[in-house]
């Protein structure tokens, strides 16, 4: 009974939504905003990767909002599982020899190519949100390969505020500089050069360092079983 | 000059510093959501005088309206934050004293965060951006509806979470069929070109974009998780979500109607799903025994109300919507911080254990029975003129579709009154034997109730203090030509 | 373009396969093997930027968490 | 077979926006439920990215000078779809958290059975 019900509006979805696609034909070029980031993105912000420059520039007040999301899913885990340990203990046998190991020795090129993705995330694909994910996949290793070692709590928290504070520090930098918050007031440089578009890598290497340790938190909240 | 974007970047910021001093001194994290509040209030009532002739458009990151987001403080995107701030402040208080068990830093961060997320969607102008700040306001309830940790606590943020999340996907597909057509995500960018566009392909967008927004905004088929969630939650949360999180779902639906869609032919049915909704919620509520599900069922029963006088669009009813939903604001807030106390002290949910309350909590009683009176509409309380205003806009129509509505709607008010009384008389004329050691609240939670008390009269008896407010605000929501040349004409 | 169709194919079969298996490791699989391919297809077309966000949080990091979740709950659907 | 080729990636979104509602309808058990949840993400995500595609088109990077613009991809769907990323993997964290809470409660997580409230 549930399932014709579901699958009869199911049908409907499908028959609407197909109806309104009809006008939107794939692979032709219909937008005019995205035409003038591809044109003037690079002139106007100094990033050569035009997804970043939307990212961060035209549309970086959605990254706010994003980062902001990340930070309230990760207080509210925490909030939720607060004191769920279970009563009986399971029994972790540590990992063999080889896998701790090559987890210690991956560990710390993971880092380094996690922040390597996100210093160059106005050059190449990839930024904060990419680089954090990574680093924080190191972590979820560590956690794995090492089962008795943990992050600090505090380092995590201390990483995740001073973070979101850089970004929204960088922010009101601009209104008070630039006139407009988030309006990049550094010298932009010459494109496809590390030190080039202004606050958009200071941006990202906040927003990586938040992302990493929020996602991480929200990994060692899960799997906390001590 | 103040600029707008100051609501929003300064909570954010303080929210973000709230783990770094907790390291050092663990009381910040009470501390700071007052303190945000009060200096959003400040900025909102600032703002209030230079947005009555023009509204202040700011760009962030500098670039032209169409190529970047902005932000339209109009009359009503201000009269918005500026009821967010006042309302969160009051709450604010009462929680310091109220919110004792659980990790109640993480409670204040979130608290902060929901306030935050609330003000950007009623201040920004652009449609995805409105989606983020949606979902800062739906995540951070889900877990606040969560907080205490009790068996029904989880379940209602799972059943309200689940809804959730249905909701901003099918918002989520219907930005994206809105992007396809027209190419460009500023509201007033699309709402110029919508014109150009065939009925057919505009129904399939509006209809999703309305259904997701609407499952925050509790209208009736999509209001499964709001009892539940509302009753639920800590009496504080309750008092926001009621007060603040629903009402912020009905601005964004009156946004996406009003001035993206323009959408005269809709509006019909609008209205009468919202007098369905009215008398489906006052209904439930009339069979219930437990405090605060009832609340939450009448809230459901206002919320039908207030949909329906925005549905009228005549700058009559649009005032009359706008003034009902403030007077629902303060007066359900006020409700449901009075009854947690009286929870609190009776040490249950029912109704009949509050018998006799009235003598040993004289205040708290007080302030609830004056709460009850606003909100069925009695006169000296500001209940009354909102009512009145939304029962003549519907009559001046002089049709008889919404003639109809509105006597339905008044047979709602008078189930309304049928429960509401039979509270009242429990309080008051019910001798039950009570335990002597009750105590009337603390401090702390008597001066925001008793500041709520306060507007409700001083309003309910001269409510010249806002109409002029509410009414430009409604000709800003009707006013969509004017929007649109404000926000695309403005190079700031 | 037969390899695109390919893709796709497998993908809407491996969402399927998340829907019917009865045991939620296998179920978290196929739904990591759904973006796994999404991820692909995003670099298909034209979007790298979105294929590394899609394949390190959306294929890796959200099958793990699931797996923790599962292994803190009971493994098989009932 | 043209209409195929020319739609394959709207119908692998709507598929998998379809079967994500599916699950999410049809099923009791609360992590499935979330994994539909996270199927439709997917899906919504794939839509997203297909709308910006444009025939023979390059990413919009300017990796060496002289690349032609002509053809790059439309670069604000790509952004949004980052965003919906992460909000996506937010909120699947969320849900875990509450169905690890609903498990210690209950000791079951079939939503059917767990019905402590009522109209």
């Amino acid at each position: 009974m549930r399932r014709i019900v579901a699958i009869l509006l199911l049908i409907i979805v499908a028959l609407g939504i197909s109806l309104s696609l009809a006008k939107i034909p794939f692979g032709t070029p219909k937008t005019k905003v995205g035409r003038h980031y591809i044109n003037e993105g690079v002139k106007e912000t100094g990033a050569a990767n035009i997804v970043t420059s939307v990212v961060l520039s035209y549309r970086g007040f959605d990254t706010l909002g994003e980062v902001t999301v990340l930070f309230i899913a990760a207080i509210g885990l925490g909030a939720v599982l607060t004191g769920a340990t279970e009563k009986k203990a399971r029994k972790t046998e540590p990992a063999s020899l080889v896998l701790y190991t090559g987890c210690r020795l991956l560990f710390p090129l993971i880092l380094i190519f996690g922040s390597y993705i996100f210093i160059h995330g106005h050059l190449t694909p990839g930024g904060g949100f990419q680089g954090g994910a990574i680093i924080a996949s190191g972590f979820l290793l560590i956690y794995l390969g090492c089962r008795e070692r943990r992050i600090s709590r505090k380092a995590s928290k201390l990483t995740e505020s001073l973070g979101g504070l850089l970004f929204v520090v960088t922010g009101l930098l601009g209104l008070a500089f630039g006139g407009y918050f988030l309006s990049n007031f550094l010298p932009k440089g010459t494109a496809n050069e590390l030190f080039s578009a202004g606050i958009i890598p200071i941006i990202y290497i906040a927003i990586g360092f938040k992302v990493g340790s929020e996602l991480a938190s929200i990994i060692d909240n899960l799997i906390e079983e001590s | 000059m103040v600029n707008p974007v100051l609501l929003i970047a300064v909570p954010l910021g303080l929210a973000f510093t709230i783990p770094l001093f907790a390291l050092f001194w663990k009381d910040i994290a009470k501390y700071t959501p007052p303190v945000a509040l009060g200096f959003n209030l400040i900025v909102s009532l600032l703002l209030l005088p230079k947005v009555f002739e023009n509204p202040v458009i700011v760009s962030i990151s500098g670039w032209r309206p169409p190529f970047c987001i902005n932000l339209v403080a109009g009359p009503v995107g201000v009269l918005f934050s500026a009821i967010i701030a006042l309302v969160g402040l009051l709450v604010s208080i009462y929680a310091l004293d109220y919110i004792k068990e659980g990790a109640t830093e993480k409670y204040h961060m979130l608290y902060l965060l929901l306030l935050t997320g609330a003000t950007g969607v009623v201040l920004t102008g652009d449609i995805f951006n409105l989606f983020v700040f949606f979902e800062i306001l739906c995540i951070s309830s889900y877990a606040l509806v969560a907080y205490l940790r009790d068996k029904a606590g989880i379940e209602s943020a799972v059943k309200y979470l689940i809804q959730g999340a249905v909701g901003s996907s099918l918002l989520l597909i219907g930005i994206g069929l809105l992007y396809g057509q027209f190419g460009t995500l500023n509201m007033a960018d699309i709402a110029e070109k919508i014109a150009s566009a065939s009925p057919i392909a505009l129904f399939v967008p509006m209809v999703l974009l309305i259904t997701g927004l609407g499952v925050e905004a509790a209208i009736f088929p999509l209001n499964a998780w709001l009892p539940d969630a509302h009753s639920s939650a800590p009496s504080s949360i309750s008092a926001i979500l009621s007060g603040i999180a629903i009402e912020v779902g009905l601005y964004a639906v009156a946004r996406v109607t009003f001035t993206i869609f323009g959408a005269q032919s809709f509006l019909l049915f609008l209205a009468f799903l919202g007098i369905v909704t009215l008398l489906i919620g006052e209904m439930c509520a009339f069979s219930q025994n437990n405090i605060k599900r009832m609340l939450a069922y009448s809230s459901i029963g206002q919320i039908g109300l207030i949909l329906f006088a925005l549905a009228i669009a005549t700058s009559y009813g649009v005032t009359g919507g706008l003034f009902q939903l403030v007077s629902h604001t303060l007066s359900k807030a006020l409700l449901f911080l009075a009854a947690g106390y009286m929870i609190y002290h009776a040490g249950s949910l029912d109704i009949s254990a509050l018998e006799g309350m009235g003598k040993k909590m004289p205040l708290t009683c007080l302030a609830f029975t004056i709460g009850v009176f606003s909100l069925v509409g009695l006169p000296p309380f500001i209940g009354f003129p909102s009512k009145f205003l939304v029962v003549r806009a519907a009559l001046a129509t002089k049709e008889t579709y919404f003639c109809v509505l509105v006597g339905l709607a008044l047979l709602g008010t008078v189930i309304e009154g049928a429960y509401f009384f039979r509270v009242v008389q429990v309080l008051y004329f019910k001798g039950g034997k009570v335990n002597p050691e009750i105590k009337d609240a603390p401090v702390a939670a008597l001066i925001p109730m008793f500041i709520f008390v306060l507007l409700i009269v001083v309003v309910g008896i001269y409510p010249k203090l806002i109409t002029d407010v509410l009414n430009s605000a409604a000709s800003e929501l009707l006013g969509r030509i004017e929007y649109i040349k404000a926000v695309l004409g403005s190079i700031l | 373009m037969i390899f695109v169709f390919f893709l796709i194919l497998l993908m809407l079969i491996a969402a399927m396969a998340a829907s019917i298996f009865r045991d939620l490791i296998s179920a978290v699989i196929a739904a990591a093997l759904v973006s796994l391919i999404a991820s692909i297809l995003f670099y298909f077309l034209q979007a790298p930027d979105v294929a590394m966000a899609e394949a390190a949080i959306g294929a890796a990091l959200t099958a793990a968490i699931f797996i923790i979740a599962i292994r803190r709950t009971s493994r098989y659907e009932e | 077979m043209s209409f195929l080729a020319d739609y394959i990636y709207y119908i692998g979104a709507f598929g998998l926006i379809l079967i994500g509602l599916y699950i999410i309808l049809v099923k009791h058990n609360l992590i499935k439920v979330i994994i539909g949840l996270g199927i439709l993400d997917t899906g919504v995500n794939l839509f997203l990215i297909s709308i910006g595609y444009i025939a023979k088109g390059t990413a919009p990077i300017f990796s060496k000078p002289g690349i032609d613009s002509e053809y790059m991809v439309d670069p604000v769907p790509q952004a949004l779809v980052l965003t919906a990323i992460v909000i996506g993997v937010a909120v699947l964290a969320l849900a875990l958290s509450l169905a690890i809470r609903l498990y210690q409660h209950y000791g079951t997580l079939n939503l059917r059975k767990i019905r402590e409230q009522r109209w």
